[in-house]
């Protein structure tokens, strides 16, 4: 599947100028440039420690900056709260799958829906006014293929199942752009297609930044690939672009062989 | 003489010398709910109960055998230790891994009972214990008033907490309990042992504060509700100091006894509440208190 | 042939009220190395876990060096020669990455020293005095496997060891257990990424819903190839 | 938190088949509310509402936010005093003295909430705790408490300026009204979306926020609500009584408020009432034997953690469930 | 009135003033009962009894309870003065009869006076002026205030420092402290560094046996003025750390033949408690309660309470004792020293009566009381 041309010139949606993150001495993000296109997925990979997780954490604020500067959609939101940061449309999914463990698939779905239509705050209503959102939050659901286990507590679900649940979660929000840590970590190959159709499926209208080990799915899916290693900036540009450069082929993908 | 806040010096540094004096106390029981919390996740709520245990059966020996004090600072916190021993075999036990807060409310409920029976034994009155001669003494340091036995209090529960931090932080042992800490059956399926580990941590825990017990015995009335007033004080230490760490309780539980004892010669009306009010401030601008490390 | 190392038979286990595996038998001799393979939620996990009594509630058999296990205290299992490496690495993060290594018992003599882990994996030298919470997900999985390794047991049960690894981790622990195969290190593995899986493995077990549903080796795979596709997908 | 929180998950789909059952027993607890004054000692049966309100108004807390607050007692003895005063000594109507009590409780329940808020699990416990005791020595200090006295013979008076609340009946019938408003409001808020908020928060704190949730205003507006809920129990207690003393603000309240909501059983709605009802029986008992009424308090408490953790609203809900 | 005596003792049976009165003011009561014949008016006596652990609510509907459940005639109140004013206002709207044995604070018969009521305790008045002037007088001239908070211990506090400045002394300084507090070391340091000759006391039970072991760690023992010790205060501490407190009392079981034979018993059934004056008041007042309603023969509360205001206390337990119309009863106080352990016979020798004061000259009159019921009316 061949995505649609993206227009790099236009003005990033989310763009970030000379981020540091030091942990004591250590800088697990060290300087980072990085623009990226509206409508775009756009790929970020490297080795383990480059600094990925980090950089997402300072980029949707759960880290404070050491410095630097971040934009989304034309605010500055160096400095403004996690809570702010996805009211302004950038949702992030987390690397160790994070949902409700004792809420069933369908409520865990539906919370999110709930504050983005404003159901969230209303203590006079009886809780039944939420089956409004049902329908939208079963859609979702099937989205990830989980529409048969909607009344299951999610703590049982497996670990792959949780990662799509999560998934059906963040998108529930309809976010302007979306942080995917490692979303196929711990799928089965056969899941790992579902959820890149998925991707694919609700890429319209959005932007999609996203941490991936698997080469497959980051050739399949991804406009544009920044790597990262030692917390800057190691190469950007396409994906075969940067699989030939020698440089990364070092640092991350490794002498090539069959397969 | 010279004078501070209008109180003469050697009354004042008098006032300082109480304030570690309670100081030590507070660190060393503080010591014994973060050594404890650290491992078993519990928040052991009969800490108070168990340094009363330790002042009465101190007291109790001294009375039936005429034990001396040294002898007493030793045997009490041992015959305290085996009785955690025996509550977490038959208590304790049966909340592991379930919500910490059970832990709370089960040792709520056992200082309950250990107070309550120990109120219908003894009744409330205090029972009178006595110095050790030796220590009896008191000496004059430019007009303040060095009452010996204080502070051989102060020194002997800095040891006692050094040594305990040390084994800790710097000990395989230390991190076995660490990890533990962090995730037990993982540890144990690893092949360690820690349904022994839990037992000893909690029996070392309980004996630090029947040791507390007894040295507080000479001092404050042997009384059934001497623990249950303290306990609270030192959950604010413990909050302060922030939960996970060891060093944390013990410095502040010094440094909050020396502001409470500064509290009560400046502002004595305020002695009780000092603690909590820089619990509270200290809470709102460092939720996870001054040594924790952020939760 | 050799004799079994592993030895699991009709084994059922229990996560408090929900029953996840329905008689589980397979077994691997020493020296093999055997692939458990599964869609997520089969029972893979639960499979190793039960291995390790790390689930509720465990019924039928498991056999170590011939000993049973079932029944035998937590802290016991590891001695019968057993290395665990969980699913989401299981390190702990208030340990330093040292401590992490040091801490588990040694379990058999054959055990690998500090210096060589640290030649294998040079991220972890680096942060070695770093609390192993702030690895990243990468440097933890390699420490989870590093610190089995110390132990030096006869048996490696790996739970996903390739999950979240960049390719040239990959590849590099490819060729370490490649290497401790060699040296004739038993291993059970659990793996979605089945290429990684199919160049260590000298058998397959296919294992869906809680049960062993089909069992072959290496020149079985071609044979197999379309119920491993509809398991794994390939 | 474990599979083995302190609450009951929500069986999912039953709820309607329950209904009928439920609305039984609700009509059963009305005829009963009617019939206790003249089988019982209605200064007993008051009391236990009192409490049974404000066990419920904590229950909230812990069963539905997860937040076990151990300074319940600062609400509920706060409040007791304000009214106490304001009746007493300022001689405002009954009705207005229980409102301002309730007021301040929420006032205090958003200082103290403020602060404890930000920690979770056993450090809010241990928080709450420490602050209601801060509360507790502010009390005894106060120059209008009159520290170990209390503030004693305070008049009933008459409700609206009309209804003479000397007399039992009348008090009676105000304590049950006040019993029923505090109830529906709570069960109103737990079955609400609020609600199923709060529940997602108790599940997972920094995922919520990741979904945008402001977390600590949706903790902090539960925290207040049970404070006031709290507070309204206690004034209201304070007029039964006539009374209000240090008892009330006590960390030992705290503790039987929670044994109270743990017996009867955490997380349901009725549970509580049931704990209650059963303490104030107890403690009503040993009250005249020479017997430590804690000594069977704490045995209690041993006994609910050990044997029955879902107390005992909560055990029989799940055998109806089988 | 049924004609049958029902009889609560309400006290502190487990908690902070447990040790002076409780359980062992149930005994004397009971011992009171029996050497009465166990019957009155043809009917056996009921003696109940209730713990008001120190609390003044559970204090106040404990009362209100049996009041209303058990139509008890009379309760006789001991502990904490603020439980037994909570506890004293029930029987007065329910026209119960009090007696008063273990509260001390002056307003039982001044301000909250019942109708009924009768305080057998002396009052932090006549303690404090029983010893403040005496001391004052041998050199102890400025003074220095530890007090319990609450009317007990302000009362007491203040009748003191009115006693010094009238002999001529003057307090220096105060440190207030709340009821049962385990560290009273500070606030005997800064009442040292004030630089007064005298530490006085005004506080009683825990508080008291706290405030003098510190006092000896800090060798500032012989600084304190203690104005209310009991017995069981001095037994628990011992008489080498209590030997030389002088205080007044207004009884002790080694004063007269009577006393002497009385206490014996009791520390035989008690297993060597040393009564304290709350305990002998509590043996006194219910004798005397009973000799009134056979001599009224009626346990109507208004009739019972006359016939005890006419009728002499003669018991012996107190000396020239009468009681007044605000429920004040009037008997001489005595000045007791504790004995240093070689002065001491036996164990329950624990004091030496120095001295006796006439009942006039310490107590108010019913009018000076304030007690609305006898205020003066012109
Ligand atoms: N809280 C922290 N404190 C200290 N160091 C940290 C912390 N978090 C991360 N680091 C360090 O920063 C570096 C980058 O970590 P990060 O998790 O961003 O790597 P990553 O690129 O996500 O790797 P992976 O692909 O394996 O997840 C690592 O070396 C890690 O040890
Ligand atoms: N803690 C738990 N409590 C209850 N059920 C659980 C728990 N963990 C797993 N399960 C259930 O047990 C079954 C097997 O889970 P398991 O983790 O073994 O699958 P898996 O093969 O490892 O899947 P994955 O490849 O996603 O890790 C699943 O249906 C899952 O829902
Ligand atoms: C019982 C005595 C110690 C006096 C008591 N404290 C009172 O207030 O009267
Ligand atoms: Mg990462
Ligand atoms: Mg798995």
């Amino acid at each position: 599947m061949s995505a649609p041309a993206i227009d790099t010139a236009a003005q990033p949606i989310l763009s970030a100028r000379g981020l540091v993150k030091s942990f004591g001495g250590f800088k697990a993000v060290d300087g980072v440039d990085l623009d990226v296109a509206p409508g775009s997925i756009h790929a970020l990979i490297g080795p383990n420690g480059a600094g990925k997780s980090t950089l997402f954490g300072l980029l949707t604020r759960f880290h404070t900056l050491s410095a630097g500067k971040i934009t989304l959609d034309g605010h500055d939101i160096s400095h403004t709260k996690p809570a702010e940061v996805v009211r302004l449309g950038m949702v992030r999914s987390f690397q160790i799958s994070a949902i409700f463990p004792h809420l069933t698939a369908l409520e865990n779905v539906r919370v999110a829906l709930q504050r983005r239509h404003g159901f969230d705050r209303q203590f006079w209503k009886p809780v039944a006014s939420l089956r409004a959102l049902d329908a939208e939050a079963m859609s979702l659901l099937e989205a990830v293929g989980l529409q048969d286990l909607r009344d299951h507590v999610a703590v049982n679900l497996s670990y792959g199942r949780k990662r799509a649940l999560e998934i059906a979660t963040t998108l529930a929000l309809d976010p302007k752009v979306m942080l995917l840590d490692e979303p196929m970590a711990g799928m089965a190959a056969a899941d790992v297609a579902v959820v890149a159709e998925l991707i694919l499926k609700v890429r319209k209208g959005r932007t999609v930044l996203m941490v991936e080990h698997n080469l497959g799915v980051v050739e399949d899916l991804c406009d544009r690939v920044t790597v990262l290693a030692r917390g800057r900036v190691l190469a950007e540009g396409g994906f075969d672009e940067v699989r030939a450069d020698p440089v990364v082929k070092e640092a991350y993908i490794g002498a090539s062989d069959d397969d | 003489m010279t004078e501070l806040f209008g109180i003469p010096m050697p009354v004042l540094s008098g006032q300082i010398l109480l304030g570690l004096f309670n100081g030590a106390f507070y660190a060393l029981l503080s010591l014994g709910l973060a050594v404890i919390f650290g491992l078993l996740r519990v928040i052991n709520f009969a800490h108070g109960a168990l340094y009363m245990m330790g002042a009465f059966i101190a007291f109790l020996l001294g009375q039936w055998l005429g034990l001396p004090f040294w002898a007493l600072l030793v045997v009490a916190p041992v015959l305290v230790g085996v009785f955690a021993v025996a509550m977490e075999k038959l208590l304790l036990r049966h909340v592991y891994g379930l919500d910490p807060l059970y832990g709370l409310l089960l040792t709520f409920g056992v200082a309950l009972v250990i107070e309550g029976m120990a109120q219908y034994m003894f009744g409330v009155a205090g029972k009178p214990f006595s110095q050790p001669q030796a220590l009896s003494g008191v000496s004059m340091i430019g007009g303040m008033i060095l009452p010996h036995y204080r502070v051989f209090v102060i020194v002997v529960a800095l040891i006692t907490c050094l040594g305990t931090w040390a084994l800790i932080e710097r000990t395989r042992l230390g991190a076995f309990l660490r990890a533990a800490t962090e995730n037990r059956p993982l540890v144990e399926a690893f092949g360690v042992n820690v349904p022994v580990l839990l037992t000893a941590t909690y029996a070392f825990g309980a004996l630090l504060a029947g040791f507390a017990g007894v040295m507080g015995a000479p001092v404050f009335q042997v009384s059934a509700f001497m623990g249950s007033n303290l306990i609270i004080i030192v959950f604010a230490v413990v909050v302060i100091g922030g939960m996970g760490s060891i060093g944390g309780a013990i410095a502040s539980g010094f440094l909050l006894g020396l502001c409470e004892g500064l509290t009560k010669v400046v502002y004595p009306e305020a002695a009780n509440i000092v603690v909590f009010a820089i619990m509270a401030v200290v809470l709102f601008f460092r939720p996870s208190g001054l040594f924790g490390k952020a939760a | 042939m050799t004799e079994p190392i592993l030895q699991i038979e009709n084994l059922h286990g229990w996560y408090d009220e929900s029953h996840v595996l329905h008689g589980v038998t397979l077994e691997a001799r020493r020296g093999e190395t055997v692939a458990l393979i599964g869609r997520n939620g089969a029972g893979k996990t639960s499979t190793l876990r039960a291995a390790m009594n790390l689930l509720g509630r465990r019924e039928g058999s498991i056999r170590v060096n011939g000993r049973e296990t079932i029944g035998m205290p937590r802290h016991k299992v590891a001695y019968t020669g057993l290395g665990y490496v969980p699913e989401e690495r299981g390190i702990f993060a208030s340990l330093s990455v040292q401590e992490n290594l040091m801490l588990l018992p040694s379990i058999g003599e054959n055990g690998m020293s500090v210096a060589r882990i640290y030649e294998i994996f040079p991220n972890l030298r680096e942060r070695r005095r770093a609390a192993a919470g702030t690895l990243s997900g990468g440097e933890q999985q390699m420490l989870a496997m590093a610190r089995v390794l110390r132990t030096g047991p006869q048996l490696l049960l790996l739970d996903e060891p390739t999950e979240g690894l960049a390719p040239v981790i990959v590849k590099a622990i490819g060729s370490l257990l490649a290497q401790l195969k060699a040296d004739g290190m038993t291993m059970l593995l659990v793996e979605q990424n089945f290429h990684f899986a199919r160049r260590l493995a000298d058998r397959f077990y296919l294992i869906e819903n809680g049960r062993i549903t089909d069992h072959f080796d290496r020149e079985g795979l071609e044979a197999h190839a379309d119920r491993v596709a509809d398991v794994v997908g390939v | 938190m474990q599979s083995t929180d302190l609450y009951i998950r929500p069986d999912l789909g039953q709820g309607a088949r329950r209904l009928p059952l439920q609305a039984l027993l609700l009509a059963a607890g009305l005829v009963a509310l009617a019939a206790a004054p003249f089988l019982l000692y209605p200064v007993f049966v008051m009391k236990l509402l009192c409490f049974a309100l404000f066990a419920s108004a904590f229950n909230l807390l812990l069963g539905y936010v997860g937040l076990l607050s151990f300074g319940h007692a600062a609400f509920f003895g706060g409040a007791a005093y304000v009214t106490a005063h304001s009746v007493k000594v300022w001689g405002i109507d009954p009705v207005a003295g229980i409102a301002l009590g309730t007021l301040a409780a929420a006032v205090m329940g958003a200082a103290m909430g403020a602060i404890a808020i930000r920690r979770q699990g056993i450090y809010f416990a241990m928080t709450t705790l420490a602050l209601s005791q801060m509360i507790y020595f502010l009390f005894l200090r106060a120059p209008f408490t009159n520290a170990e006295d209390g503030i004693q013979n305070v008049p009933r008076g008459h409700a609206f300026g009309l209804i003479d609340l000397s007399q039992t009946l009348n008090m009676y019938g105000l304590v049950v009204a006040v019993f029923l408003v505090g109830m529906f409001a709570i069960w109103r808020v737990i079955n609400s979306p609020y609600g199923q908020v709060l529940k997602a928060l108790r599940e997972n704190e920094t995922r919520a926020v990741s979904l945008g949730y402001r977390a600590d205003r949706y903790k902090l507006g539960a925290f207040v609500f049970s404070a006031a809920i709290a507070g309204l129990a206690g004034a209201t207690k304070a007029l039964v009584f006539q009374i209000a003393t240090l008892t009330d603000v006590a960390w030992q309240m705290s503790g039987e408020v929670i044994l109270m909501s743990l017996l009867g059983g955490v997380g349901t709605l009725a549970g509580p009432s049931v704990g209650a009802g059963l303490i104030v029986t107890i403690q009503n008992y040993f009250a005249t034997t020479g017997f430590p009424v804690n000594v069977v308090l704490g045995l209690l408490f041993i006994l609910c953690v050990l044997c029955f953790r879902s107390g005992i609203v909560g055990e029989l809900a799940k055998r109806a469930r089988r | 009135q049924d004609d049958q005596v029902k009889l609560l003792v309400l006290d502190d049976m487990t908690g902070t003033y447990s040790g002076n009165g409780g359980p062992n003011t149930l005994l004397a009561v009971q011992m009171a009962v029996e050497d009465f014949g166990g019957e009155v008016l043809g009917q056996p006596i009921e003696v109940l009894s209730a713990d008001h652990q120190g609390k003044p609510d559970i204090g106040s509907s404990l009362a209100q309870r049996f009041i209303d459940e058990q139509q008890i005639d009379v309760m006789t109140l001991g502990g904490s003065s603020a439980v037994g004013l909570a506890a004293q206002g029930r029987a007065a709207e329910a026209g119960i009869v009090t007696l008063v044995n273990g509260g001390y604070a002056p307003n039982f018969s001044g301000d909250q006076c019942a109708p009924f009521g009768s305080q057998w305790a002396p009052t932090t008045r006549e303690l404090a002026r029983g010893v403040a002037g005496a001391v004052v007088n041998e050199g102890g001239e400025s003074w220095y205030m530890l007090t319990a908070d609450y009317v007990f211990g302000h009362g007491l506090s203040a009748d003191a420092a009115a006693a010094v400045e009238e002999a001529g002394g003057k307090v220096l300084g105060e440190t207030v402290h709340p009821l049962n507090t385990t560290d009273l070391a500070s606030a005997l340091l800064s009442a040292q560094g004030s630089g007064a000759d005298v530490i006085g006391l005004a506080n009683a039970g825990p508080d008291l046996e706290t405030a003098i072991k510190q006092a000896r760690d800090y060798g500032l023992s012989d600084k304190l003025v203690a104005m209310l010790v009991f017995t069981n205060n001095v037994q628990s501490l011992g008489l080498e750390a209590t030997q030389g407190i002088r205080m007044a009392a207004s009884s002790y079981w080694d004063m007269n033949d009577t006393t002497r034979e009385w206490g014996t018993r009791f520390m035989e059934r008690n297993g060597g408690d040393v009564p304290t004056m709350g305990h002998i008041a509590a043996y006194a007042s219910v004798t005397h309660y009973l000799k009134a309603v056979a001599a009224a023969g009626t346990d109507d509360a208004e009739a019972v309470n006359a016939k005890m205001k006419e009728l002499p206390i003669d018991s012996g337990f107190f000396e020239n004792a009468k009681m007044l119309d605000n429920g004040r009863v009037v008997y001489d106080m005595l000045l007791v020293e504790v004995n240093s352990p070689d002065e001491s016979t036996g164990p329950a020798d624990l004091y030496e009566i120095v001295a006796r004061i006439p009942g006039e000259e310490l107590f108010l009159t019913a009018e000076e009381s304030g007690c609305p019921l006898t205020a003066k009316t012109n």
